[in-house]
Parts: C-alpha cells; structure tokens; sequence
C-alpha cells in the first residue's frame, strides 16, 4: 500500500561520463521497480546546478521521499537545498561530488580522484625515469578536478619531471583534440600526455596520430572508459595503465539505498571506491564491453 | 490661386475596446498550462509547488524585465547570465571580506556594492555597444566571455562560498515571505512594477521605444540614441545585480557555472512575452508572464512521466514554438 | 460654388467607347478600416492612350484607390475590370503581371541594394541562368538618365538622396512595358528639371498608347497632363470630367467643396527685425561650403537651390545632426550646438524633408509622435503627463486641421498629406523660436498649403524666424520675404521683393558663382 | 513651377574606386592576427600549425556559409551546433546499419543520407519560420532543444560510435591531404565558392538579399519572402549536414555534446565577416575569414603563456570587440 519513494537526481549527460552515470541509474531503477513492488525509484536528470534545484524542489514539493540519491552538479550550490530536503525527514546518499556539509549526507559513495591523479603519476615517473616533458588535459573547473590535478602534482613532486602545460578541455573530445594539436605545435618535445578523463583521451590520441610525432611515449586517461579499458588488455604501447573510476557507482549507491529502506540493513557511513593502477593483468576485471562507458 | 480653410473637421473620438491578443497571449497561453499542468497531476496546482516555480522564475523574470528595456531601445545583451555569476562573485566576496569588522551589516553593504557593480557591467555593455557602434550581438558575446572568464578567474576555477555566519541572516532574502508570500516574487513584482512604471509612464520609456522603432526618426527628434541606449544596458545591468542578490541564499556560492545559458531564457521571455526583438515596443508584463511560463514546462517535464528524461528539451522546445504559434494565429 | 460653365462632367460611362473595352474599370470599389470608410463607391474608367488624373485634398483617397487597383490592398466592395475581364488582385506583382504598375507616393527601395538591384528586384536579367549584371547596369544607366538621375547604378539605396529615389522607383516602374503606369505624386520631391523631364515622358508614354493614372497636388501639372480628372472628396466620388475645361481655380474648388481665398497671406510691411540667428562660415564636409547668412526677427528667408545643392545638409549640420564647422550666433550670443537636443533647447526646430524615413514612428499612434521632441518641455519632472498630451493632441488637430477619423490610428495610417501636418505641428510644439522647415508642403494639397503658409507667416509675425528650404520656386517667392539661393554647397545670390522671379532663382541655382554675382549687381 | 535645368558639371559618380574596408576589413584583421601570432611565437606560422587551425575552422567555415544565406535573408539560426550533433547520429546509425550488407559502399551512403536529413532539418526550420510566422530566434532555439534532445535519445545519453570497419576508410575525409592541402580545407573552399556563386550570381541570391533588406520591397517585387527564406534555412540545413560528414571522422562518434555553441561561433564569424545581423547583403568569403580568425585567436592563446588559463575567453571576448571596433572606425 504505502511505496517507498526513492528520488535519484543527477546531472544530464553532458560528457561520456555522466551518461554512463544516466545508463546505470536507469537500469537500477527499471531492476528495482520490477524487484521491489513496495519501492518506486523516481530518476531525474538536470542539465546544471540551478536546474537541480529546481528539481529538488519539485521532487519534494508533492510527496514525501523516504530517501534520496543525489550526485551534485556542484558541490557548494546543491548543500543547503540537500539539507532542507533532509529537513524533511529523508534518507540522504551523496554520490562522486560531494556536499560541503558532510553531517548532511547519511550514506556518501565515491571514487578517489586524489589517486586517480597520484596512481598515473606515479606511473609516469616510474617510467619516465623520473624526467621529461608532460602535458595535462583538465576537465571543467570542479572539485574533482582539482583533486586529480593536485594528487597528479602530489604524485610527480620530487621528481624532474616537468608539466610544460594544463589548460582547460572541458572533458570534451573535440576540445581535447584542439588543444592537444595545439600543445604539439607549442611544444617540440612532449614525453607524455596526461587527460583526467578519457572523454579527453579519445581527443587527445586523434592528434597525435595525425601529428605522427613519434616522441609521446605516453598517453593516459583516466575513468575505466570500456574503449580505453581494451587498450590496455590489448597492450597499447602509447596507452597500457588506465584509472578506474566507474560511474556504475550510482547504480551501487541506489542498490545500498533501496537495502537501507527496506531490507533490514541498516547502513550509514562513507564508502570510497578504489582507484588502482588498471594494467594489463587485471583489466580485464574492469572491462565491460556492454556498457555504454 | 485661391484656397481657404477647410471645416474643423470632427473626429470621433472612439476608444478601441478590440480586444489585444498579443497582449494577452502570454497569459492565456499561462492559463492553458496551468490547466494542462492539472490535469497531468493535480499536485501541480498545489501551493508549494506553484510558489516553487514561481519563485524560482523570479530571477530571469528580473533580469528579462531589464532585458525588454534593452531590446526594446533596439539592443540586446548576451552577457546578462555570465554577468550574473561575476556579480555574484564580487558580492560574496566582499561580504566575506567585510563580516569580520561588520557583521551581519556585511549583507545590505554587500548588496549595495552589488548594485553598483550591475550598473558598472551595464555600462560597459552600454558603451560598447553605442560609443563603440559594435552589433549588440558581438559586443555582449564578447562582455559575456569576459564576465564568465573573470568569475573563473576570481573563484580559482572552484566556488566562492558565502560565509557560514552570513548564511543563516541572508536566508529569508530567498526563503522567507510576506503575508505568505515568498520574497523573491515580491521582489520581482516590485522590479516590474518599477520596470513598467519607467517604461510607459516616463519620458525616458518614450525615447527607448522611440529609439528602438527608428533611430533615425528618434535622432531627428533631438533624443540621444547613445544616452538613451547606454542607459537600457544600465538598467539591464541593475536588474541583473538584483536578480544576484536574490540568488545568493538560494545556492550560497557562485561558480564558474553560474547562469550559464540564462541569457537564452531571458531572451526567449521577453519574446514569449510579446516584445518584438527588432525593437520599438517593450512589454514588461508579458516579460513576466514569459519567464514563469519557461519554468512552468520545466516544472510540468518534472512532475509528469510522459517524457523520457533525455526528451525533455525536445519537448520544451515544442512547447514554445506551439505556444508561439497559438499566439500568432489566435490574432 | 463658382464653377467655369465650360466646365463638362464626362458622359456617363454606358455611354462611353463601347467598341473597346476601356484598359481599367472600376465599379462601386470601397475600402473600409475597421469601422472607418476611407472610399466609397468610387467606379472610374482608364482608356489606352489616356492620362487620368485624380485629384482631392489630402486624405480623400486617392492612394487608397491606387493601392486597390494596383494589388496592395484588397477592396472592401466593388469590382475591377482589366481589359473588360474581373480581376483580383492578390500582390502587387499580379497586378504588374496584368500590365499594370504603380509608382509610390512613399518610397519603396530597399536601402541596403544598389540602385541597379533595386530597378531590376524581381525580374533580374540573366544569361545562361546567371543574373546579367553588365546588361543590367547599362540599362539602368540607359533609363536613369532618361529621367535625369545621375546617380550610378551601382551605389546603395541607402546613399543616394530623396529625389535621385523617387526616380530609381519611377525608373522602375518604366522598366517594362505596361498597360496602365500609376503615379502616386511622382513630382512631390523632384524639382523642376526633373519635373519638366517627367511629364515629358509621362505623355510619351500616353504616345505609345498606355493609359496613366496620376495624382498630383500641383495643379498645374494635371491640367497640363490630364484628359479627363476625377475629383475625390472624403472618400466619394465628385464626378470625372474633362481635363482641358478644369482650371486650376475649378479643380481647387472642386476638391474642396467651397469656395478658396487667396493661397498665400500678404507679406509683412514692417521693417525687419534685429538679427536672431547669425551663421557664418558654415562648411559641412562634402556637401555646404562657407555659407554665411544671418535670420532676422518676423523674417521668412527662403532656400532655393537645384537638388544637391547642400540646403538639407547645411542645416542639418546647423541643427547637430551631421558634423559642422560654423560659427553660430543666436540672439547675439555665440553658441555651440553639438545635438539636436541642443537645437531644441536653444529654440532652432528643423523640420526634416523625409518625413517617412526621419520624421514620423510610422508604427507609433499620433500622439507620441506629436510629442516626441517636445517630451521635457511638456513633462515638466519624471513622468509623462498624458492628460497634457491629449489636449496637445486634440489642439494640434484642430490647429493644422489635421484630418484623422480616429486618434487611435497609427501615424502611418493617415495619408501623405496629413503625415506632413503631424510632423510640422510636432517640430512647433518645441516652441522654437528659429523653424526650419525643408520642404514644407511636399505632398500637401493645395487648400492646406494656404492654412500651413498662413500659419507660418503667423509664427513669424509673432516674433518668430522662419527659414523655409523648398524646391518649389512659386512657394518660396509667394512665401518668402527674401531668398538665398545656393549652387553645390556655396550661396550664389540673394534675392528679395520684385527681383524675387523664377528666371532670377533658376539663374542663380545654375550660373558660376562670379557670372551670377556679376550679373545680380545689376539686373537678372 | 519649380528650378530648372540641370547643372551641367554634374559629378561623375559612375565609377567609385572606393576601397571597401568593410569588405577588406576581416582580411585585414586576419593579416594582423598572423603577424602578432608570428611575434608571440614563431611556430605560429608552421605550416602545420596553420594547417591544423585552418581544417579546425573547415566546420564553423560550412556552417557558417550557410548561416550567411539565412541571415542574410533576414532569418537566423541557433540550432546548427545541435542539428550537426543529430546529423551526425543519425548518419553514423545509418553507416553502421548499412555496413553488414554493402560494407564499405554504406560510406557514401550515409553521406547522403546526411545530406538528405541536413535539408529536412533546415526544412524544418525554415517551414516554423516562415509559415509559422515565428521569431527566427525562438523558433530556432526551439528546434535547438529538440535536435539537442533527439541526438541525447538516439545515443542513449552516450556515445554513438562509427563502426570499426569504417574507421580506415572513412579516415581520409578528415586527415586525408590533396596537393598536401587537408581535405576540409579543400571541402570548405568548395563550399564557400559555391555559396558565394549562389549568393551572387543567381536571382536566388538575389532575392535571398532583398528578402534581408526590405521585407516589404521583396515582396512587393514578387519575391516569395517564404520561399527564400525557406530555401535559405534549407541551404543552411544541407551545409550543415556537410560539416557533419567532415566531423564524423574526426573523433568517430556522436555524443550529446557534439557541436554544442557551435551556433555562436558561427554567428560570429558571420558578423565578423561584414554581413549585418538584421539582414540584407550577405559576404560568403569576409564568413570564411571570419571562421579563420574565430580559431586563430583560440589558438594563439594556448600557444602564448600570456595569459592564465581560466582568462582565455575574456581574452578572447576582448579581441573580438577590438577586431569590430577597427572596423567600425577605420572606415
Ligand atoms: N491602414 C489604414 N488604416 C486606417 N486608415 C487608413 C489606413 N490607410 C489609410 N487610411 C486612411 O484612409 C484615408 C485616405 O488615405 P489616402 O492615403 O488614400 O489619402 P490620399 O488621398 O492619398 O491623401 P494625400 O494627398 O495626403 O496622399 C486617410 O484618412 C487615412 O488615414
Ligand atoms: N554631388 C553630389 N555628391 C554626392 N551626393 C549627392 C551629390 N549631389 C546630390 N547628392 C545626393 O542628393 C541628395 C540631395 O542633396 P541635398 O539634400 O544636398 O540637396 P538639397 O539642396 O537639400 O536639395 P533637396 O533637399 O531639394 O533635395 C544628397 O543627400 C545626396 O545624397
Ligand atoms: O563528470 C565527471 C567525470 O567526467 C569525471 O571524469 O569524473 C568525475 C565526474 O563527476
Ligand atoms: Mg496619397
Ligand atoms: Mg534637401
């Protein structure tokens, strides 16, 4: 009689990334509304911070959520409105970017972008030896993107090697392809390349195969992407390490949710996904050619 | 050759009682959503949720109010979004700076030099486009540009959060009401009153129009199109630092993301709203009523679940374009 | 009402050529605007190798009726017949496919094109289905000096002046060969050689055995032209009658309905006043050259000049609106006038010649137009005060007898006519006491022409100064108390009292500055 | 009644020998973006370098040609950048669906289904415009949230990528050279001549300017103001779809995001090429150079270290004003 009301509310697919993070919360939700007759799992999708809002208020305004899953646009904007909605008596799960007050969330699932920058950086130096030229590829002025800025500089602190450049590609592949035409036309001698995101990598690897610079020895991403994933498996020579950072993490935090409401499990807390170096040992673990990511 | 004077003529003096359809369109095409609104799910017409929405339209009702005295002087000011998340910017950052010797007195002081920072952005917006003869279009792309880079700039690429000791005194600026109603709906109305009052009852609302419906013809008829432009984009720039204001305690920080696109909301509003984007007449009203209409379709796409989530601009989209047709072919 | 005896009313039309169908019949055609009826039961019959003309005051329809025959507005009631065979026409260019063309009494020309573009819009020559620039330039060149227009085919619209537009679109409407050419006042901006150029073509035309439509405000052209004269008064028809038993004093009295006194009000007798506006050594780039004048009180001193003379923009620049170098004195002390809104404030009101373009907001209801340059010294404060403009409004309508039916019309919906009297009681209600009026009866029936002449001898006479530019030579000598008359860019010669004739203006506008001051010591 | 004969020293204004700096200006402006790139770093002027920017601009440059006619006929379009995304779907779908059967022949196959979808787009468009009497730019924002929205559905939110089979072969549309000159570039040539023929030796193009000039004046004329501007979206539709068959090989899918602003640039570069937004005469290759100049600055800015990164769009907002502001008064 009385059904759970789960609400997940996450960005738009604006970039590969946040449509994978679409895909897996609309496959949890049609999975657990067929499970579950006694939940309805309610997916809105927001094209920017002030929409989500929006749609906070809009969820809430007509019923009552017994929890909801959010993934923030931005983290600073979405904290006092998760509040009042918490306000309301709701179970809150925080996914990937975080709110600035953690007291409000009950449940917080995410990947660690300080080792996504750390893992690939210290891979670089070991490879390198310890010295040449690096490019970087950021995404989109975000938390999360400082973070894996700051652990990639964390990572190749004390060693000589050098970023020649980091400039904005708004985790785009057309962007990613200009800029990295770009940084070759700028830069005679580029050792490797880093993109924080694999959106950026696909970009990224297009110049350089039209370039015919024979110099990168290294082209690296980052986001389990399946297309990069097959890569390492393959042995790339320009593309064998991969970061994980999997968007079916919203699937997992609607799954711990939905178990939190109704399947006497009660669960509270922070749950840190992993980000390890993916190589060719262990990335068929991460491979799922059927994902859309 | 001869000639004399003719008999004064008597002219009937008829009022025209036709019934205005532009003038109306937006609000019927308002009634007709709100009725398809109920009938979809009837939590619609709720007070929270129609407060909700309604509230939530008041920042581009704002912005388009000034936005309808641009166009209709003949301009038009793509920057009004990115301007927006820089005025934010400035604001918080001085009211942060200011509340360790201030205190709570760091708000209004804050939101005057929000004020004088719209009015600066106006008028730069002002006289570029005037003094500088530059196609509105390209001078505010390219103010537009600007202000988003500088917010970019001054939030180092993260956010510009407002002091946690101003939050809870800022709050009712967005959340509180009077006489149950929510402040922000009172603000706006307040700004389109004072919008309508300048634009129809004051000499200057004459020489915008009249600059908007022929240059040439204001011109000849000793109006400054450069003074009477530049000051649309002053008044642009206020309501934008208004619109700011409002909009602080609704999020607490600015970002680089902030009011990103709202220049295409603002402009479709004054649009809906039955102000022609050549220029000449502005309605402020319909203004209005056009910004509610955007956020109610985005309200109705929310409550409803006819649409698939990826469908949902497509449908927006139909949404206007219908509604523009009703309004062209119901005349 | 005093009538010529001579004078026929033409044979009802049963009657008329049964043999061949008349080119164009009308019957019964009427025009409503919502409630208001602007023609009613107007039938008129158009013979090859005829020239028509229509006459009335202003407002009496006579446009209406073109735009009906001529597609761009659809008839109420009634029926047009082409050739015997009912015909409705839905555009313009039916109608011109029809053999019929009509040329503006407002300009239409599309500004941004070239001159060569706009003569051939719609009907581009080609070859081997590419558009024939060459061929169409030199024809354009071919038909433009036809009518006297120098102006190269391949410069914009937007650059050339009003008069060289009037003949772009006459030139237009002669492109082709049609049945019938409709001249909407084609002559309202040309002066004389133009003029005489015009009609020379218009009874070539009739020659080659088309029918012609005209309408003119100045008399002398149609008695000149026309065949027959159809008279129009509010709407309805007076009766058509034969051109060569009309005088001009009948056709007057005929538009009019009563009897005319004299046009132009008796010059003043008193001695001239001191000097209000003192201009010396004006020079606009491009088009005035050092022009030195001074303007007494109580005087009208008239511009005279061939078009490109530099009037309009000598005085444009006076008022601010183009860049200037002059030294100004009004009342004595020097000024510097940088604006138009300056002008106004200083009491110099200009009104312009293109009332269309730079005077009216054709899209804007009259009063707001009335009231647009006299916004702050009718709104005293913040705000407007719209009790204040209704009474402007009702005032001026009374004063200029401006003939609306409704006041909630757009100033673009009243005729040519009374555009002209909005506009000149617009520039007045600044109150200035300097009014420069380029052009002040263009397209203004011969009964309002008195009132307008009247009253600007009445400013005068109140203390006021008149300058009055005007193409026509008559107005300016009927009018004027002394006349300047300019040749590209330079005053050539002062005239005042007997000497001011048309061979003296017309010498001066023409002869070299040193042959015509030679000459103008002693006797023209 | 009136002055007589004409003067007899009249001026010959026949001929003007006039140089045209609105024409000359983006050409201009350009020179003197390739000089100061040449001072910040001579690599600027690399073949490669320019080579790379120039087949960057090749999709803006199409479109853009395109957008000349449309706004040269009094329309405008914001809905390229989401059209070329849908377009691009839609042909990549195609190719793939075609290629079990025909292999690699579904290549030409799925371009001229693009070609063929690009004109009912601009159909479209052009059809609500026009018919439907509606504000070109509403409208066209409307389709904008539809085509947007449609590619966001075909792709499921993600990526629709070409198959692998056809990568090689499609390869070449992209990276492939003629005479060592980048295939776009050459595509983009190709078009803009085209476009300029059209736009100046055929009636279309003629009405196509008169239509943009004077609505009324066209029409008078005889000239069907819904025809041309009808045609002219369709042109602007079948432009895009040629962009789109260029971009496919570039990255090898469509995703969500495709294109998306690409209607500003294109505005731009419009504009930035002497063709008036309100219409009238359109100038194809002053569009061409203005699509350069958009790149370049985008490109000297990642090769300088002048400026720090969150600062290139204001940069770059900056530049443009300047470029108009030399126009406008080095006339
Ligand atoms: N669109 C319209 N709506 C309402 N009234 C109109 C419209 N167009 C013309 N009129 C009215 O019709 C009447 C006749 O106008 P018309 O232009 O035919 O006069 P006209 O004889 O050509 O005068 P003029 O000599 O001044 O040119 C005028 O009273 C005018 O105000
Ligand atoms: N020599 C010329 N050079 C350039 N333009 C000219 C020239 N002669 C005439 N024109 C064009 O003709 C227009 C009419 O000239 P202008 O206004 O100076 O004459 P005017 O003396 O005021 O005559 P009117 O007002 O009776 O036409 C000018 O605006 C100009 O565009
Ligand atoms: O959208 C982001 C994604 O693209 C990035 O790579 O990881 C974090 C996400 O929030
Ligand atoms: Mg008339
Ligand atoms: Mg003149």
């Amino acid at each position: 009689a009385d059904k759970k009301v789960v609400a997940v509310s996450i960005p738009a697919a604006d970039h590969g990334w946040t449509s994978g993070i679409v895909y897996h919360a609309q496959a949890a939700a049609k999975e657990i509304n067929a499970a579950f007759p006694n939940v309805e799992v309610v997916v809105k999708t927001s094209p920017s911070a002030a929409a989500q809002v929006s749609a906070l208020e809009d969820l809430s305004a007509g019923r009552k959520l017994d929890a909801l899953v959010i993934l923030p646009h931005t983290s600073e904007e979405l904290t006092m409105p998760v509040k009042a909605v918490k306000e309301g008596g709701t179970f809150i799960t925080v996914v990937d970017r975080g709110l600035n007050d953690p007291a409000i969330q009950d449940l917080y699932l995410a990947g660690d972008n300080i080792a996504v920058g750390k893992n690939t950086a210290k891979f670089l130096v070991d490879k390198l030896g310890g010295k040449g030229n690096l490019v970087v590829l950021r995404g989109i002025p975000t938390v999360i993107d400082d973070e894996r800025i700051q652990g990639f500089k964390d990572g190749i602190a004390g060693s000589d090697l050098k970023i020649l450049d980091i400039q904005y590609a708004n985790w785009n592949s057309d962007d990613a392809f200009k800029l990295m035409q770009d940084y070759l036309a700028k830069y005679p001698q580029i050792d490797a390349v880093w993109a924080n995101d694999d959106d950026m990598l696909l970009g990224v690897l297009e110049a350089i195969k039209q370039s015919s610079r024979t110099e990168i020895k290294y082209a690296l991403g980052g986001n389990g992407m399946k297309e990069i994933i097959k890569k390492v498996i393959d042995g790339d020579a320009m593309t064998p390490v991969e970061t994980p950072y999997p968007p079916s993490m919203i699937k997992t935090a609607i799954y711990m949710t939905v178990a939190n409401l109704i399947g006497q499990a009660p669960i509270r807390g922070v749950v840190k996904l992993d980000a390890p170096l993916i190589t060719k040992d262990n990335a068929a673990e991460y491979y799922f050619p059927d994902s859309p990511f | 050759m001869s000639v004399a004077t003719t008999e004064p003529g008597r002219l009937e003096r008829d009022r025209d009682f036709n019934f205005n359809w532009t003038a109306a369109g937006p609000f019927l095409a308002l009634l007709v959503l709100l009725a398809i609104g109920f009938v979809i799910n009837p939590d619609f017409l709720s007070a929270t949720n129609l407060s909700n929405v309604i509230t939530r339209s008041a920042f581009i009702a704002i912005i388009a109010v000034g936005a309808t005295f641009v166009i209709s002087s003949g301009g038009l000011d793509l920057s009004v979004g990115s301007m927006a998340a820089f005025i934010t910017g400035i604001t918080i950052m001085c009211m942060n700076m200011m509340v360790p010797n201030v205190g709570v007195w760091s708000i209004p002081a804050g939101m005057a030099i929000a004020i004088l920072a719209g009015i600066a952005c106006g008028l730069v917006n002002g006289v570029i486009v005037t003094v500088g003869k530059i196609e509105p279009f390209i001078a505010t792309l390219g103010t537009m540009g600007i202000f988003r880079a500088l917010i970019t700039y001054m939030s180092d690429g993260g956010t510009i959060p407002i002091d946690r000791t101003l939050r809870e005194a800022y709050r009712p600026v967005y959340f509180g009401t009077v006489a149950g109603i929510p402040l922000p709906i009172l603000i706006s109305l307040a700004v389109a009153a004072l919008g309508a009052f300048i634009l129809y009852k004051t000499k200057y609302g004459r020489q915008c129009a009249a600059a908007g419906a022929n240059e040439d013809v204001a011109r000849y008829s000793g109006i400054s199109i450069i003074r009477t432009r530049t000051i649309a984009y002053v008044i642009q720039g206020a309501c934008v630092a208004i619109a700011a204001i409002c909009y602080v305690p609704r999020l607490g920080a600015a970002t680089p993301t902030t009011g990103v696109l709202w220049e295409l909301q603002v402009i479709t509003a004054v649009v809906i709203g039955g102000t022609a984007l050549r220029g000449g007449k502005g309605r402020i009203w319909g203004t209005v009523a056009g910004a509610v209409i955007l956020e109610l379709i985005a309200n109705l796409m929310v409550l409803s679940d006819f649409v698939s989530e990826y469908l949902v601009a497509a449908v927006q989209g139909v949404i206007i374009i219908i509604a523009m047709l009703i309004q062209r072919f119901s005349k | 009402m005093a009538r010529d005896p001579d004078m026929q009313q033409t044979p009802p039309r049963h009657d008329a050529k049964q043999a061949e169908p008349c080119l164009l019949r009308t019957a019964n055609l009427s025009k409503q605007y919502g409630p208001v009826t602007v023609l009613s039961n107007v039938g008129i019959d158009i013979h090859a190798g005829e020239i028509h003309a229509i006459i009335g005051e202003n407002g009496a329809g006579k446009s209406t009726l073109m735009r009906l025959i001529s597609g761009y507005v659809q008839p109420s009631a009634g029926t047009i017949a082409v050739s015997g065979k009912p015909v409705a026409f839905a555009t313009p260019h039916q109608a011109e496919e029809a053999g019929i063309v009509l040329v503006h009494q407002e300009i239409l020309l599309a500004e941004g094109l070239t001159v060569a573009e706009n003569l051939f819009l719609g009907r581009e020559l080609t070859r081997n289905g590419l558009v024939d620039d060459r061929t169409m330039h030199r024809i354009a060149r071919e038909k433009l000096d036809e009518l006297g227009c120098h102006v190269s085919p391949r410069t914009l619209v937007r650059d050339v002046g009003l008069a060289d537009r009037q003949l772009i679109q006459i030139g237009r409407a002669l492109l082709d060969d049609h049945k019938l050419v409709i001249f909407d006042e084609p002559t309202a901006v040309l002066t004389g050689s133009e003029v005489e150029r015009l009609l020379e073509i218009v009874l070539r035309l009739k020659d080659r055995n088309m029918g012609v439509l005209y309408i003119s405000h100045r008399l002398d052209e149609v008695q000149r032209l026309a065949d027959k004269v159809t008279v129009l008064r509010d709407g309805k028809m007076i009766g058509t009658y034969a051109g060569h038993t009309l005088s001009q004093m009948d056709m007057a009295e005929l538009m009019v309905g009563r009897e005319l006194s004299a046009l132009y009000p008796p010059k003043s007798e008193a001695p001239r006043g001191e000097a209000i506006l003192r201009v010396n050594n004006a020079t606009v780039p491009g088009y005035a050259n050092d022009v030195s004048f001074t303007l007494h009180r109580g005087e009208i001193l008239g511009f005279a000049g061939m078009i490109g003379a530099g009037r309009t923009e000598l005085f444009e620049g006076i008022v601010g609106l183009r860049p200037v170098d002059a030294r100004v004195e009004l009342h004595g002390q020097p000024i510097a006038i940088r604006s138009p809104r300056e002008a106004i404030d200083a009491g110099i009101g200009y009104l312009t010649e293109d009332r269309k373009g730079k005077g009216l907001l054709l899209q804007e209801r009259l009063a707001p137009n009335l009231t647009l340059s006299a916004l702050r010294r009718l709104n005293p404060g913040l705000w407007l005060r719209k009790r204040q403009e209704a009474v402007a409004l009702d005032q001026a309508v009374d004063q200029y007898d401006i003939r609306v039916r409704s006041l909630r019309l757009h100033a673009g919906q009243l005729s040519g006519g009374n555009q002209q009297k909005l506009l000149l009681a617009k520039i007045l209600l600044t109150n200035p006491s300097v009014v420069i009026i380029d052009e002040p009866t263009r397209g203004i029936d011969i009964a309002n022409k008195a009132q307008i002449y009247t009253f600007i001898r009445k400013l005068v006479s109140e203390g006021k100064a008149c300058v009055v530019i005007s193409s026509e030579m008559q107005e300016l000598i009927g009018l004027c108390d002394r006349i300047l008359v300019m040749r590209q860019g330079r005053i050539n010669g002062e005239i005042a009292g007997e000497r001011m004739t048309e061979s003296n203006i017309a010498w001066l506008a023409t002869a070299e500055a040193g042959v015509a001051h030679a000459t103008e010591g002693g006797r023209v």
